[in-house]
Formats: C-alpha cells, structure tokens, sequence
C-alpha cells in the first residue's frame, strides 16, 4: 500500500455523521444565573480533522514549515506557539508536538503526503478529542476555576495552547481570541468535564450555542 | 511546590509524576552483571540535600525532565529536558 | 435581657437594619454588620460556651479568629457546621446557631462535675489508668475501651450530621506579582504601594470589612479617623484595574513554590446563596511575592478564675465598642502587663462604661498612662494583680492584690470589686504562622516578649505588627516599603503619616502569670492550667513539643493562638531558662480552620470524572447493567428481565460460542507507535520480537518490568513499516504508555519514536464466533474477510455502512473472532450496523462477565493473574521470552528468587462439587473449616462454564503444573465456602485452537 | 519509680499532684555501653524496652537527635492491624497485635489500644474478591477477618454513603475487628519509661554524626554530646535511614525517603467508631479520643526530609474522605503535618544484622510501622542480642532484593511512592 501511514493512523473520510460525545447533556439556551446577563456561551467545535505532528530533535522548524504551507498560518517559534484563522488552527503542545485542526477531511492524509518520515511523525486524532469553546467577558474566570494556568492576555496571547489538566482530565488549550478558548479533551471524558463546565459556569450565568 | 518546566513554564506539582532517583543509570541492555542491575533497580542514595530526580510532566507536555531539588527544602535549582542527558556538573547528592 | 448598644454609634453596624436570628431555640436581634458574638453581647448574652475537658461556663474571649470558647454549630436545615468561632459568623436572616458540648442545656450542663474531680483529670492522668485488671473477663484492652466509651461520650465539641452538605465549594487559580496578607494599615499601604508598580495585585483578609485594626482603633491618620482613613484606602484600591479585594479570605497555607492557598467565605453571610454560588471558594494563588501583614494577636494573662465569662482580652472589648457599638460591660476593670489595654479602657469609657480600676502588674507606670488613667477616672492600681475572679456563669467581681513583679509575689490585704467585666492584656503575638509554616524557626524578642517571624525560607516581606512594629504609622510606612520591594521596585520611602494616637510604648512587662492558688488558665477551650503546665515539668516533659502533648495545650481549635505564649512562659519558669531555649511548637497549615469542602472543592460531589465509550449510550439504552472499570463504565451484562447476572452471562456465553457475540473494546489502551526505529523499539520493550513482524500483520506481546515481573499483554499491529498500534489491558493504558515515554525520554533518546495515546481516537467492537465471519462478510465491503484475505493476525481495512474500519482477526474469546475498529464518532453506527448485520446469525451483545466467562475457560490472563508478583512463568508464558535479545526485565527475571520451585503458578480449577467458587477463595490440601490453615495458593478468577457444564476457575497455586489432575479443597472461611476442586490445566476449552483458527 | 494505678492517681489528687517523678531519667552519656540504639522513636525505644526485658541487657543507650517521639511515631495516624496479605508480613503483624493486646499492662502505661477495628471499602466486585483473598489468607494464619456487606457497613457506620449512586459504590468490605487505634505518643512514652526503669539511659537531644570504626567494625558514635563507645550500634532511625547510613559508609540501600501528610479536623462529638479506608485511591480514618478525625491518604510520592508536604494530597485525601462522609464537608480541618517515611523497594520492612560488623538496621516500615512497634523492638532486640533473626524477621533481610525474594504486598515493585 503507497500510504500505509496515512491508512494506518487516519479514521479516514466518509459521509457518515459524525456522533459527539456530549450529544445527549447539550442543551441549548440559556443556564444558570443568567438573568443579570450572560458571562460566558460555550459551544462544541467540531473540526473534521485534528492532527498531531510531532518532529524528531532538529526538525521542529522544518514541521513549523510545513504546517506554515499546509494551513496557511505562521507560528511563532516559542513555547505553545500557535496561528488559528477561521476553521484552521495550529499551536505547540510539547517539544516539537503540534496540534493542528481544519475543516478538511483526512488532514492527516495530506500532512502524511506532505511530510518526510525523517521529518517526524502524523498521527490523526479527530475523533479524539472533543473540543469546546468558551467565549465571554468572565472567560478567564471561568477558566481560572479548572486550570491552573495563567489565562491573562499578556500570559497567554491569542493563538498560543497550553497543556494542562484539570485533575484526571487531560486537556490542550488555545487561545482563539481575546475572550476565547478552545479546550481539546480526550472524547471519552468530554461528557464529564461538560457537565462540570456547565455546573462552574452557573455562577455567571452562561448560554449553549 | 512549582517545577518549571523547560518548555511549559512553572506548574503546579500536580501536573508532574516523579519517576524518581535520576542517578541512575541504565546498564547496556546486553550486561550479564547482575549486580549492576540489581544497583539500578533497587539500590538509592537518597540524600538529605540536593537530589537529581526525574519527572515526567505527565499532565502538561508529558516530557521528563532532571530536575535538581533539594530534600530539605523542595527548593528546585535546576531543570533541564531529560533527553538532553544526565546533569553531570552535578555531584550525586551529599548533603548540601 | 437588656440591651448593650453603646449610644455613640458604631462603625460597622447599620442601625437601620435589625437582622433576626436564633441562638440556642431563642430568637434574638442585631444589626446587619454583627458578628454572632456582638450580637449577643447586644442582647446581654455572656454564656456562649462549655470548656472541653470541665464543662466550665465560658463567655467570648476575643472578637476574632483566635476565640477558644465562643464556638457555635451554625445551622442550615439539617446541614451542620460545627465549632465556628461565634466572633467570625455574620448574622443574617434567618440564622440559625447552637451551642455546643453540654447535656442536656448551656446553662445546666451534666458535663460540668467533672469539675469537682478536677485535680484526679490533671494532665495527662488517662495514661496512668484504665489499664484494668491482669485477668479475668476484663483483661487485655476490654477495660479500657469499657472506659474509653464514656470518655468519648464526653470529649467531643460540636456535633456533625449524617445529612450530606448541600452546599457548593469551588475552586479558583489566581496568578499575582504581589500577594498582600492582611488589610489592617500596614496591608493597604502594601497594597497601593505594589499596585502602584503596575503588577497584579491580590489583598485578601480574614474579616469582612477590610481596614483590619483601623476599624476599631481610636487613632486618627493624616487627620480622618483610621477607620475613615482605611475605607479611603480600600476605595482607591478598588478603583485600580490591577488590584483584586478578597475579603472573608482565610490565607491559611503557605506551600512551597509561593503556592498561597485561602478560603473565601462566598455566601455563608446571606441568607440565602445566588444561584451557582459556591459557600466557599478555595483560591491557589500562585504569588511572586507575598507581603505578609497579618497582625499580632493580643495574650491574656493567666491568673486563678481568668476564664470566667467576662473576662475578655482588652483590645477585642475595644473592638465591640468601637466597630459593633456594643459595651461588653457596664463597670469594667482592665488587668494588663503593658500600655496598650489602657487605650482600650479609654475607648470602653467614652463608649459609655464605668472603668473601675486598671490593674498594673507594673510598678512603674509612665506618666503618660497615668494621664490616660486619669481620663478615664478609673482608679490606678499599679504593681498590683488580679488574683480571683467572682460570679456564677457571669463575672461579678474580681479580687486585687499587691504583686511584686521580680519575686513573683501577692502582699497585703485583697481587695474586692465588682466589675462586670474584665479587659485583660498580656501583650501581642505577632501572627507569624505564614512565615513559620514551611519550619523555619522563630525568633525571639525579648523586650517585645514575643517570637518575630522566621528569615525569609521563601518569597515573602513583611510590614507592620507582623514584624513587631506596633505603632500605625511604623506599620504604614513598613507596609509601602513592603509593598514597593515585593513588586520590584525602588521608591523612595514613605514620609510617615501623621497619626493622632493615644501613647503606647509596646514592651510589655515580662509577666504572664500571677502565681495564686485556684485554676488559672493557659488553654482556655482544652483547660489546660499553669498546674498542669508545671505537672507536666514534674513529670519530665519539659520540651515545648512535649508540653504540648502531654497537657494538649495549643491542640485546640485555635492552635494556641492566645495560650501558646504564656504556657511557655510558665515552663520557661519552671525549668529557670529563658523562653528562647524552651523555644515554640511548630506552626502548620491551617492557619485557622477552613472546611474540609473548600479543600476538596468540586471534587465534593464529584469525585471522578467518567469515562464513556462511544457506544455507551447504546448499551445503557439496551438495558445493560453498567460497572466502574478505573475510570470507565462498561456493560457488566446486557440482562433480560427476570436473569440473574450468572444466567445472563452464560446465556451471552452461550449465545456467542453458538452462534456470534459482540463486546465493546474500546476501553483498551490504544497507542500509536510510529517513527523509523519502532520495531527495533518494540523489540526492547516486548519480550518477544515485532520486528520480523510483517505490515499488516498482529501479534500477542508481553511486556516485563525491569525487575522481571510481568507488566502487561496485548496485541500490536503493525499498520506500516514504521508504524504500529499497540494495545494494553484497560487498567494499565496510562502505566504502559508512561512505561514507553519513560525509556524513550530517558533511556534510549537516540531513537526515532513517537507514542501517542489514541485510545479515544477508535472505537473497538470485538465479534467472535462460529458465525462471526460470516456476519463481518455480510457488512463489510471493500475488503474480503475469508481466510486467505484475512488470516489470524491479519489485519485488513475495509468499510461498514459506510464508515472506515480496520479489522483484525484476533481471538480472546476463544472463537473466530474479530476486532473492528473505526472512528470514535462513528463507532455507535458500526456498532449498530454489526448489530443489524447479526440479527439473522443470532449475535447477542456481551458484557463483561461473559468475557470474563470465556477467558477463563480459554486460560488467559488479566489483571487478577498479572497482579505485579507473577513472572512470565508463573503464567506459563514463557514461551514469549526470547533468547535472541535482551528486553526489558530480561537481566532480572532469572533471579534466585523469581525461579524458585515453590513458587504460585498459574492452574485451573473445577469444582468437584458443582457448587460456584469464590474469587479470592484459598486452595488447601486437606479443609479444616474451624482451623483453616497452609494455604497453598488461591483463586483468581471464576465463572460457570457452559461450556464444560461446570463452575471453574483460574488459581496461583504452589507447585502448578505438577498438580495437574490432582485433587485438593478450595477454603474461603470469610464466606464459608468449602470443597472439593480438580486441578487441571488453565486450557479449559479447545486448546488447539481449532475455533479461533478455523 | 511508682506504678501507676487509679489508687496512685487518686493519692495524687488529694496532695496537689505533686508527687508525680519523671516519666524517664534525664541522664549524661556514659562513655560506653553494650548496646547503643540510634533513634528514640517507637522501634528503638520498644528495641531498648525488649532488649532488657527479654534478654537482660539493660546497660543500652537509646540516642535521640531531638525530643523524644519526634519522628514517625508521634506524627503517625495511629492505626494498628494485621490484615496483610503476604505470609511473613502476617505473621509478624499478627505477633506484632498480640503484644498490642497485653502493652498497657506491660509496660504499666496505658497506651490507648482501642481494638474499634479496621474497615477496607471495596468499590468492584474484583476488589472485593481481592480483598477476600487477603482476608482467607489472614484467616489460614489464624488472624481474624470478617467480609462486610453494604447493608452490615451501614449499620456500623450511620454516615457512610452507601447509595448506589455513589460515583464509586461500596460494594462490601473486609473488617478485622480486632485491629484499631493506640495513643502514638503513650507508646514512645510509655517504652521510654519501661526502659528506663529497666535501666536504659535514654539520651535526647543527642544526634549521631558518625560512627566510630575498628577497620570494618562498628564500635560506636560520634555525637553531638560526644563520642560513646559500643559493644553492638542498632540503628533505628526510619526516615533518616539512607542519611544516618551513609555516617557509616553504606552510601546506597533499597530505602527511599518520603513525605506522608496526615490531618485532624477540629473535635466533635462521636461520629465514627471503627477506622475505615477509602478503596478507589487512598484515604484512612479515624476518630480519636479527643473527636477529632485523624486521616491520611498517600504520600505526596517525592523524596524529602521536610517533615511537610504539598497541596496536591491535601485535596485529594479531604476528596476522598467526603466521598465516604459527605455530611463532614463543613467540618473544619484543625492541623496538618507530615512525617518521613522510609519506603522500601517492596513496601516491607527490613530487620537484620549488619550491614557491618557490630551493626545491626531496622527500617523500611513505610508509612505502616508504627503498628510493628512492639513486634519490631521484639525482634529487633533478639536479632541484636543473639546475632541471628528471630524467626519472625527471618524474611526481613538486606539482601532480597537482589536475589528477588520480594514481598510486594502491592505488586508495585521497585517504585517506593507506589508501596
Ligand atoms: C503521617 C504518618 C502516618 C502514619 N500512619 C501509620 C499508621 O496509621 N499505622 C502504622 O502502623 N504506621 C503508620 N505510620 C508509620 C509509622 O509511624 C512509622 O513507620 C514508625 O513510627 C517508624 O518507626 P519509629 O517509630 O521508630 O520511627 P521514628 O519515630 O521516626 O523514629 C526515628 C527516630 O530517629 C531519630 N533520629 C534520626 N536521625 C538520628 C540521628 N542521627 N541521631 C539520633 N537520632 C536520630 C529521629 O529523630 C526519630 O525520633 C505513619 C507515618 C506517618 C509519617
Ligand atoms: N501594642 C499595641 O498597641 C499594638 C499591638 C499590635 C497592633 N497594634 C496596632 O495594629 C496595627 C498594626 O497594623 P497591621 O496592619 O500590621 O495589623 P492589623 O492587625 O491591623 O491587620 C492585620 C490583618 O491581617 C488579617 N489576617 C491575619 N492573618 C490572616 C490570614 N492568615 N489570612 C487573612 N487575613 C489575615 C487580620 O484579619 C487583620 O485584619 C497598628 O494600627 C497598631 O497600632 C497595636
Ligand atoms: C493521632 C493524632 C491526633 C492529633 N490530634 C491533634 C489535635 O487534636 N490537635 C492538634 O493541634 N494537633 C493534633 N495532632 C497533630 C500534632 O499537633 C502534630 O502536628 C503532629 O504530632 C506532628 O508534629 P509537628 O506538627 O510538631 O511536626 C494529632 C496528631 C496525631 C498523630
Ligand atoms: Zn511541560
């Protein structure tokens, strides 16, 4: 097979719907104290791909290359560095680790195609991971409740991610605008760590797209 | 306690699993000498001062890193990826 | 009872808002702004409590977080929240409080004839009885815990419910360059000075209203009242952008790294919370600097019958006149060693009370407090002391004598006067526990007669009383010096304000007890006396730490806060050494109690987070019973109305050996392991070889730890020339993977791997049996899946429904089985598809115990088996170890000890008896049912085979293999469970493998 | 010195209680001595008490670096069973409670062993199952063990969630009635004063700084109260194990030190009379005499000698005890501290002669020794006076770690913060 890596690793394309994991505790409309005025909206995003990149020791700038031509977004070269640009996103998890996201099928396929295996490895993550965005003037606060990250602007720009967790919870963060972020969590915890999402975000009265 | 690590900043303790005494090492995978393993397995210094360990960032960017601290105080002078190799200016551990 | 309102106003209260509560069943009345304790110091109240150990009548010490006796339960419906200090509870609406340790009321309390055995009770006495006798029914430790029953009975303060706390808790991470501690004077003055450098600042205090002090002090600051002064400052605090105010904030701990942890008391003043709001929130603040400006403590002085409610340290009597407009007593007396409690009788007096007399243990008095004495026409008694205290549950006279303050000794006649109130000042602490938490020694200050805090062991300054700096405007312009270093910066000093204050040189006179005879005490809430401070010196516990043990002196609610330093000063005195040499127990977090809720926060209620497979909401759907695995739920049985979990599982069990069954796999650990050096990767980790492993093949690995224990199994398919998937047992995904990154990070970095976790990426449906091929080959399309396409171990991709899968022709089950694979998010569809595609063959859906079912009988291992003390041949798996490498733990599994012949291995059982058996039941040769002895292994596994028509099971027994076809007994005394097993091989069933190959 | 009786108490009373004499004699250093044990903790004060009354070698100094019990024994949450798993542990733990029920009598000092039992939750029916295989292994040595249902538990303990619905459901437990709780410090007290009266000298305030040697062997310490000679040096020092050996040259062991915090919540009234354990991560409780609840959880997992720990645990153990007790949520937490554990590589301890000559070690208890104080000192004393193990400390060698005689109660193998 020409693409063994890209069939090894990719879930593939098809037609078929895609189920989210928080389908039946997503409710939509308006929660929580909320009367006073709205402090965040949560929504899930649902990129059709999402993709880690990982690059051997010295190739890091050659992958930022890369994901420069394939998304068509810069990444500054720091910690976390990150891009995002309607639907495409891009941004550091680890040393020389990325995750990158679009509304392109099979991203995974075409970094495959796009990347040497001596420039490092692909791995798709689609399904994975289910992100949720929480936007809002109380974003940070809301945030600063589950993760012990500094989510002031200056600490953590637009475009930037993090790694973290909040307690078993493993999550990937980017920032996608000054009140926004976008939370990538393993799919088989996205249930839970929404219900304590929502159950945080009562407190400032919050609204689900 | 807070351990900076080199490619996420200062975090949290939570965030990190201590893999332990960082003296060590590994003896070549082919070694017959049983007693060189049994040092590597089992065997610790386990100072009253500062200690090279290693931690992984297991909830963060999940790199393990040496880092140098100190027993008595937790006060962390030194934290460097563990791929770099060990922190061989360091001596292994007297009291400080 | 009569009202206690002073008539000159008050600061904090808002006289135009009664607020009404209950204390004890009786409804009483304050003002919104009143603690608990002023309120019913308003009302005329002055019983508020019972002592620990005496049931003695106590009134309210203090007007903070250091009161011993004042200790209320506060009530929400059937929610209780005991031992809250009456002196940290705003009243609102509708409160409800009690009081605590008495039987059967606070006035008539049983408790109180303890009393009358008070000297038989002394320190320490239960170590030296309630032995009991040698022999006889009450030998060994019945008598003691005979006794022991009714002495719990009495201990104990307030009661806690069995109802669950209905209340919210949450946390909150707060990053700031500067943390101030503390919002008296010298902690607004920290804060503006460190905001004004443009960091982020956060001021957190203990009270409500921030100004700390300045709210009740008499002194004025730069001409406006300091209570003014203070709001001033707080306003302008508020205003800044950078500055976060946290009132009702207890800074309770000091861990390493700065990480300051504090709880917020949210709601707990309103009546009822706003929707989502938590009680307490738990803020970790994660400070660049900390400014500690906490304050200092006043002592009072210890003296027969200085407990009697009344009795009352003098600057918190200050402080309910100036700041709640409440008069502790109508004609007071103050009883101090230093200047500052004269300030407080001149405050009580222009309050409205009568001062009867300040009491001097001085001789000398500086002129200055003879003028502040005059004006406040009490009587002067210098070089006197208080050597009894009268009244029943209130104070109505105390006696006076002539004190030498060098000898220690009383002269002349006594003298009675009737007081209704007693302000007494031993001097201050300064509140170092911050500072001390992380070990590091106070020292101490002679002429201030107090321990000033540590050298710095973090990142902390400090600023005001905290530094022993006891005047307001040292403690101002200390406060922006603070506040100025702790952001980084280099302002010039602060020109000292003008403060208007009453004189007071801080050195008090190093006196703390008057040596009379009757109780006189150190620890107010443990009784603890000087007697049992110096009994405790007879007996040799001399050392602070042993004081503090043996008499519990400072182990009460308020860790000593008042009693700390007067009780070592009594042992300093016993021993004839200076107080540094008798030193101070050590400080620990909290620094005032915090609730166990706001600690665990959103972890109260919810514990874990859990973890779903993507099929899980069919299975719920389809009625299955869910069961926790770690983290996860999976489907235990899919059971019919009217089964029992056994006739379920072998009603699945059969379903799936005669025709087809389907299991949700998805829990498995799942990890990609891709770059060039993969298989020579793999090939270290495994103790079997991947690297001749053809692509599009899978193969059964076993992995050692490095000491030659068995780590974990599972199948790696190898997808590519570099790339493999890996999978591991559910419980040890994350360990396996740590495993992986551990050697790859650490031990071989030279090699070109990444591993990533894809569990949640695939979902997993695992379809075995006899008509399993023919239902994948009536769903799947682009791919074929008989033999020749897919072999066992092979690996072919295809479609279902119209959703990607990889399938792999792997067995567990025993039978011709398959693991299909697809997109997390597709993988209900599959599921369903796989389901629809059964129907006409019969496949049933499986849960874990007909897995469980068909592993034992198949003799595979899980987790029971691989349980970290076997080896690989214990499990008879030894033929996965290859000789033509080295793999991790292939140094170490040959050790004397791991290859020993008397060593558990792996067998299976049947029971002789047709009777179920027992997972954890133990196998002997010979049953003794009353004596159950030499065990020579036990039971890891077991199920009713509908298969062989049997109860078997898997054990770790002595000896294994050689006792196969023998008989022995399976003992489980635990549930009376005795008889008769074969032992016999762990391949129940087929053991050529003529099904799974086909 | 006197005894101790009601009747003594009583006279007491009646004269001021100013009778009362040093629960142990303040004494100087001699120069020498026969034994000299390193450590005034439990294990080296029950160590002294056995060595002279088993084996009448009274002429023993106990060194202490600080105030007498200021390690692991006065900081320990107090709870003493036998309810292990592996035959060697089980049988010196239940040696261990045998001497427990008799300790107040022998040592005239009433060390509050309360036998209120031990409660193991099991949140899975395979945890359950795993725990009866410990208890029937309990039960094939003759110690007792009992299976809980829910039903029983509640019972038991009113305020325990036994709903359902719990996010991890109690599905049973294993009971040992006979363990419980002692009074930690009565027992370092109450060994000192046994000693002593036996003749020990008991020496606080006195660190070893080294070990005076004849070629290989041991022949006494260097102190901070000067140099004491010595026929045999016991050490017993527990957390400072790896430091007070490398004095003498042993510059590696199978010992890791680390924190364990542990917490009291302010008193109440009776709310809990057995001490339970938390099965889905790792929470213990009890209730003490005082009221307060006494619990711990796991160790913070990071080598220190800092005698306090982190945050991270704190939450998690108040996390896990409201899971057991949601009522307590608005109890307030008193104190928390921490003591230095000395991990071994299997989680067991290690009682021998040597390493070298005139040298003999105990340690390796984990966070678990203060239960084997007596049984420890017991053997201990035996393994000093006649240069060979009891048979109940024959397992607890130096060396089987290397050959691989492990006794992994955990499975966890060489990764102490797992034991
Ligand atoms: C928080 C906590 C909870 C625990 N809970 C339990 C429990 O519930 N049940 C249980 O069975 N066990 C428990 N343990 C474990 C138990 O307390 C210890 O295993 C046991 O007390 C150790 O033995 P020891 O008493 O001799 O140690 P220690 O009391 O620590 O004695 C060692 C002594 O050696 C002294 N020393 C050190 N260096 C020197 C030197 N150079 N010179 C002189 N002296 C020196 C130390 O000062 C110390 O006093 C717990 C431990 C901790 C920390
Ligand atoms: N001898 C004397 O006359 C004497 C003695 C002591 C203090 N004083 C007066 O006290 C003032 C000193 O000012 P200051 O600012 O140093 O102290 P302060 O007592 O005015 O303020 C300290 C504040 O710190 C808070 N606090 C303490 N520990 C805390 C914690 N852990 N978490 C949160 N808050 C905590 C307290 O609630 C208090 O409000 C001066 O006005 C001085 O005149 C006088
Ligand atoms: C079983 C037990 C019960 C305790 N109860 C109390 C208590 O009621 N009040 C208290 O202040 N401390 C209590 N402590 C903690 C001690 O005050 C002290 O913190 C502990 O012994 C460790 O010593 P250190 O903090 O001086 O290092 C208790 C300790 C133990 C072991
Ligand atoms: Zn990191």
């Amino acid at each position: 097979m020409a693409s063994t890596r890209k069939a090894g690793q990719s879930a593939g394309v098809s037609a078929v719907a895609r189920l989210s994991a928080l389908a039946p505790v997503y409710r939509p409309g308006s929660h929580g104290n909320f009367e006073h005025g709205i402090g965040v909206a949560l929504s899930e995003v649902v990129p059709t791909s999402i993709v880690q990149l990982a690059a051997w020791s010295g190739k890091e700038k050659k992958l930022i290359g890369i994901i420069g031509s394939v998304m068509g977004l810069a990444l500054p070269d720091a910690t976390g560095g990150g891009a995002v640009e309607g639907a495409r996103a891009a941004f550091g998890v680890a040393p020389g680790k990325f995750l990158v996201s679009d509304d392109r099928d099979d991203l995974a396929s075409i970094f495959a195609e796009a990347m040497e295996p001596d420039t490092g490895t692909v791995t798709d993550l689609s399904h994975g991971r289910t992100v949720i965005r929480i936007e809002g003037p109380e974003v940070e606060w809301i945030m600063a409740k589950f993760f012990a990250l500094d989510f002031s602007l200056p600490a953590f720009p637009v475009g930037a991610g993090r790694s973290t967790a909040h307690h078993d919870i493993f999550a990937q963060i980017q920032r996608t605008a000054a009140e926004q972020f976008d939370i990538y969590v393993f799919r088989s915890f996205a249930r839970s760590f929404w219900t304590a999402l929502c159950r945080s975000c009562e407190e400032v009265g919050y609204e689900v797209q | 306690m807070l351990i900076t690590c080199p490619y996420c900043g200062p975090r949290d303790v939570s965030e990190f699993t201590y893999q332990g005494d960082g003296n060590r090492q590994r003896p070549a995978p082919a070694t017959k000498d049983l007693g060189a393993w049994n040092e590597y397995v089992y065997d610790r210094i386990n100072p009253a001062g500062d200690h090279n360990e290693i931690w992984q960032h297991s909830s963060g960017c999940r790199m393990h890193i040496h880092v140098v601290r100190n027993t008595l105080t937790h006060e962390i002078t030194d934290t460097r990826p563990a791929r770099g190799g060990h922190p061989a200016s360091r001596h292994h551990g007297a009291k400080s | 009872m009569s009202s206690r309102r002073t008539e000159t106003g008050g600061g904090r209260i808002d006289r135009s808002r009664p607020v009404r509560f209950t204390f004890d069943g009786v409804s009483y009345s304050g003002y919104a702004g009143d603690t608990l304790a002023s309120a019913l110091l308003a009302n005329g109240v002055s019983l508020f409590g019972r002592s620990f150990k005496y049931h003695r009548p106590r009134g309210v010490l203090s007007a903070g977080v250091d009161e011993p006796n004042a200790l209320v339960t506060i009530l929400r419906g059937e929610v209780r929240n005991p031992n809250i200090p009456a002196t940290m509870v705003e009243i609102h609406d509708g409160l409800v409080a009690e009081s605590q340790n008495r039987f059967p009321s606070l006035a008539w309390d049983v408790g109180a004839v303890n009393q009358l055995v008070g000297k038989l009770l002394s320190a320490g006495f239960y170590y030296k009885t309630f032995m009991g006798p040698v022999v006889g029914p009450l030998r060994g430790t019945r008598f003691w815990m005979f006794c022991e029953h009714f002495i719990r009975r009495a201990a104990g303060l307030g009661r806690a419910g069995r109802m669950p706390d209905t209340a919210r808790y949450e946390h909150v991470n707060a990053f700031c360059d500067v943390l101030v501690v503390g919002s008296g004077p010298a902690g607004l003055s920290a804060a503006k000075a460190a905001a004004s450098q443009g960091g982020r600042v956060i001021l957190a205090d203990l009270d409500a209203r921030l100004g700390g002090s300045a709210n009740w002090s008499d002194e004025t600051i730069d001409g406006v009242p300091a209570a003014e002064w203070a709001a001033a400052q707080v306003k302008d605090l508020k205003s800044r952008g950078n500055v976060r105010l946290l009132p009702r904030t207890n800074v309770w701990g000091y861990y390493d790294g700065n990480t300051m942890v504090a709880v917020e008391r949210v709601s707990e003043h309103k009546e009822r919370p706003n929707k989502g709001e938590p009680r307490h929130r738990q803020w970790k603040i994660r400070a660049g600097t900390v400014v500690l400006a906490t304050g200092a403590l006043e002592r009072p002085l210890v003296f027969p019958g200085n407990d009697r409610p009344g009795v009352m340290l003098a600057d918190a009597a200050r402080r309910y006149a100036n700041e709640f407009g409440v008069l502790p007593g109508e004609k007071i007396a103050v009883f101090t060693n230093n200047d500052s409690a004269y300030g407080a009788a001149l405050a009580l007096k222009k309050a409205g009370a009568a001062v009867v007399a300040i009491v001097d243990v001085r001789p000398d008095v500086s002129p200055e407090m003879r003028d502040l004495a005059g004006e406040t026409e009490a009587e002067l008694l210098a070089g006197h002391a208080v050597t009894a205290t009268e009244g029943g549950k209130a104070l109505s006279g105390i006696k006076v004598q002539r004190f030498d303050m060098q000898g220690g000794s009383l002269s002349g006649a006594e003298r009675i006067l009737a007081v209704d109130c007693l302000l007494v000042s031993g001097g201050w602490s300064p509140v170092i526990h911050l500072a001390s938490q992380a070990g590091a020694k106070a020292e101490w200050n002679d002429s201030l007669q107090a321990f000033l805090p540590p050298k710095p062991a973090q990142k902390w300054v400090g600023a005001g009383a905290f530094n022993g700096s006891f005047s307001t405007a040292a403690a101002i312009v200390e406060g922006h010096a603070a506040g100025i270093a702790a952001s980084g910066g280099t302002a010039a000093p602060l020109e000292p304000p003008s403060v208007e204050a009453t004189p007071c040189r801080p050195e008090p006179a190093p006196v703390l007890e008057i040596g009379a005879s009757g109780k006189s005490f150190v620890d107010y809430q443990h009784d603890v006396t000087a007697e049992d401070v110096r009994l405790a010196h007879r007996e040799g516990f001399v050392s602070v730490e042993h004081l503090k043990r043996y008499t519990t002196l400072g182990m009460a609610t308020d860790q000593g806060k008042t009693s700390n330093v007067p009780g070592l000063a009594i042992m300093a005195a016993a021993l004839g050494k200076p107080i540094p040499e008798v030193g101070t127990t050590r400080f620990r977090p909290p620094y005032a109690g915090v609730s166990i809720g706001s600690i665990a926060g959103s972890r109260y209620g919810d514990l874990k987070p859990e973890r779903l497979t993507p099929m899980h909401d069919w299975h719920v759907a389809q009625g299955a019973t869910m069961q926790p695995a770690g983290l996860w739920w999976r489907p235990q049985i899919y059971g019919h109305p009217g089964e029992t979990v056994e006739q379920a599982y072998v009603r699945e069990t059969k379903a799936t050996r005669g025709a087809a069954g389907i299991v949700d796999v998805s829990t498995l650990g799942k990890i990609a392991v891709q770059g060039p050096d993969s298989a020579e990767f793999l090939d270290r980790i495994y103790t079997n070889t991947f690297s001749t492993l053809p692509v599009g093949k899978a193969r059964y690995g076993l992995m050692l730890r490095e000491d030659g224990i068995a780590f974990d199994d599972g199948t790696t398919w190898r997808l590519g020339e570099q790339d493999f998937l890996m999978t591991t047992t559910t419980a040890n995904a994350g360990k396996v993977l740590q495993h992986l990154e551990y050697y790859l990070d650490v031990v071989w970095p030279e090699l070109k791997v990444t591993v990533t976790s894809v569990t949640d990426q695939w979902a997993g449906a695992a379809i075995g049996g006899p008509r399993a091929r023919e239902i994948l080959a009536a769903c799947v399309t682009g791919t074929a899946v008989d033999n020749a396409a897919l072999p066992f171990m092979g690996i072919v991709h295809g479609e279902i429904a119209g959703v990607p899968v990889m399938i792999c022709r792997l067995s567990f089950s025993g039978e011709m089985a398959f693991e299909v694979y697809c997109g997390a998010d597709w993988g209900t569809h599959v599921w369903e598809a796989l389901m629809e595609a059964g129907k006409p063959f019969g496949l049933v859906p499986y849960g874990l115990e007909a897995l469980g079912a068909m592993r034992i009988e198949k003799g595979h291992v899980t987790g029971a088996e691989i349980d970290g003390r076997t080896t690989a041949c214990d499990l008879h798996l030894d033929w996965m170890l290859s000789k033509k490498k080295p793999f991790v733990g292939s140094a170490m599994m040959n050790r004397e000890g791991l290859t020993a012949p008397d060593r558990l291995q792996l067998v299976g059982l049947v029971s002789l008896d047709n009777r179920p058996l027992n997972g954890g039941a133990h196998i002997v040769e010979q049953v003794d049912d009353k004596n159950p002895r030499n065990s020579l292994g036990h039971v890891t596994a077991v199920c009713y085979s509908p298969s062989l028509g049997k109860y078997i099971g898997l054990a770790l027994v002595m000896g294994g293999k050689s006792r196969h076809g023998t008989r022995a007994f399976v003992s489980d005394p635990l549930r009376g469970r005795f008889g008769p097993v074969e032992i016999v091989s762990h391949h129940f069933f087929d053991p050529e493998g003529s099904r799974m190959h086909g | 010195m006197a005894e101790y009786s009601a009747l003594a108490l009583l006279k007491n009373a009646l004269t001021g209680n100013r009778d009362w004499k040093p629960a142990w004699r303040k004494p100087e250093p001699k120069a020498s001595y026969d034994v000299i044990i390193v450590g005034g903790g439990g294990h080296g004060l029950s160590t002294a008490y056995y060595l002279a009354k088993e084996h009448g070698i009274t002429n023993v100094a106990v060194l202490e670096k600080g105030w007498l019990g200021s390690g692991n024994v006065g900081r320990n949450t107090v709870t003493v069973r036998s309810n292990y798993l592996l035959p060697p542990n089980t049988r010196f733990y239940e040696f261990s409670m045998k001497l427990w029920e008799n300790l107040s009598h022998d040592l005239n000092y009433n060390v509050m062993f309360s036998q209120r039992g031990v409660l193991n939750l099991a949140h899975t029916p395979a945890q359950l199952d795993d725990f009866a295989r410990r208890g029937n292994a309990m039960r094939h040595e003759g110690v007792d063990a009992e299976l809980m249902t829910p039903a029983q538990i509640k019972r038991l303990i009113p305020a325990i969630d036994i709903s359902g619905n719990a996010r991890f459901p109690i599905y049973g437990g294993l009971m040992q009635p006979r363990a419980g709780t002692a009074r930690h410090d009565a027992v370092a007290w109450g060994y000192a004063r046994g000693a002593d009266r036996r003749g020990v000298d008991i020496i606080e305030n006195c660190e070893v700084t080294g070990f005076l040697r004849e070629g290989d062997r041991v022949v006494g310490v260097t102190t901070t109260r000067g140099d004491i000679r010595a026929g045999k040096v016991a050490v017993a020092v527990a957390g400072s194990t790896s430091h007070v050996m490398r004095l003498a040259g042993i510059d590696r062991l199978p010992i890791e030190s680390h924190v364990l915090q542990a917490f009291v919540t302010e008193s109440i009234k009776p709310f809990l009379d057995t001490v339970v354990t938390f099965g889905m991560g790792h929470c213990y409780i009890n209730q003490s005499d005082k009221g307060g609840l006494v619990y711990g959880g796991d160790i913070d997992g990071y080598n220190s000698y800092a005698q306090r720990g982190n945050l991270p645990v704190v939450e998690d153990v108040m996390s896990e005890m409201l899971a057991m007790f949601p009522s307590l949520a608005g109890v307030r937490l008193l104190r928390s501290w921490g003591g230095l554990c000395d991990m071994s590589m299997d989680g067991s301890p290690i009682i021998t002669t040597g390493p070298l000559p005139g040298m003999y070690l105990n340690c390796g208890w984990c966070y678990g020794g203060f239960k084997a104080t007596p049984a420890s000192g017991f053997c201990f004393a035996h393994t000093i006076a006649r240069d060979e193990p009891h048979e109940l400390n024959a397992a607890f060698t130096l060396d089987r770690f290397h050959r691989g005689i492990l006794i992994d109660e955990k499975g966890q193998g060489a990764t102490p913060r797992l034991h």
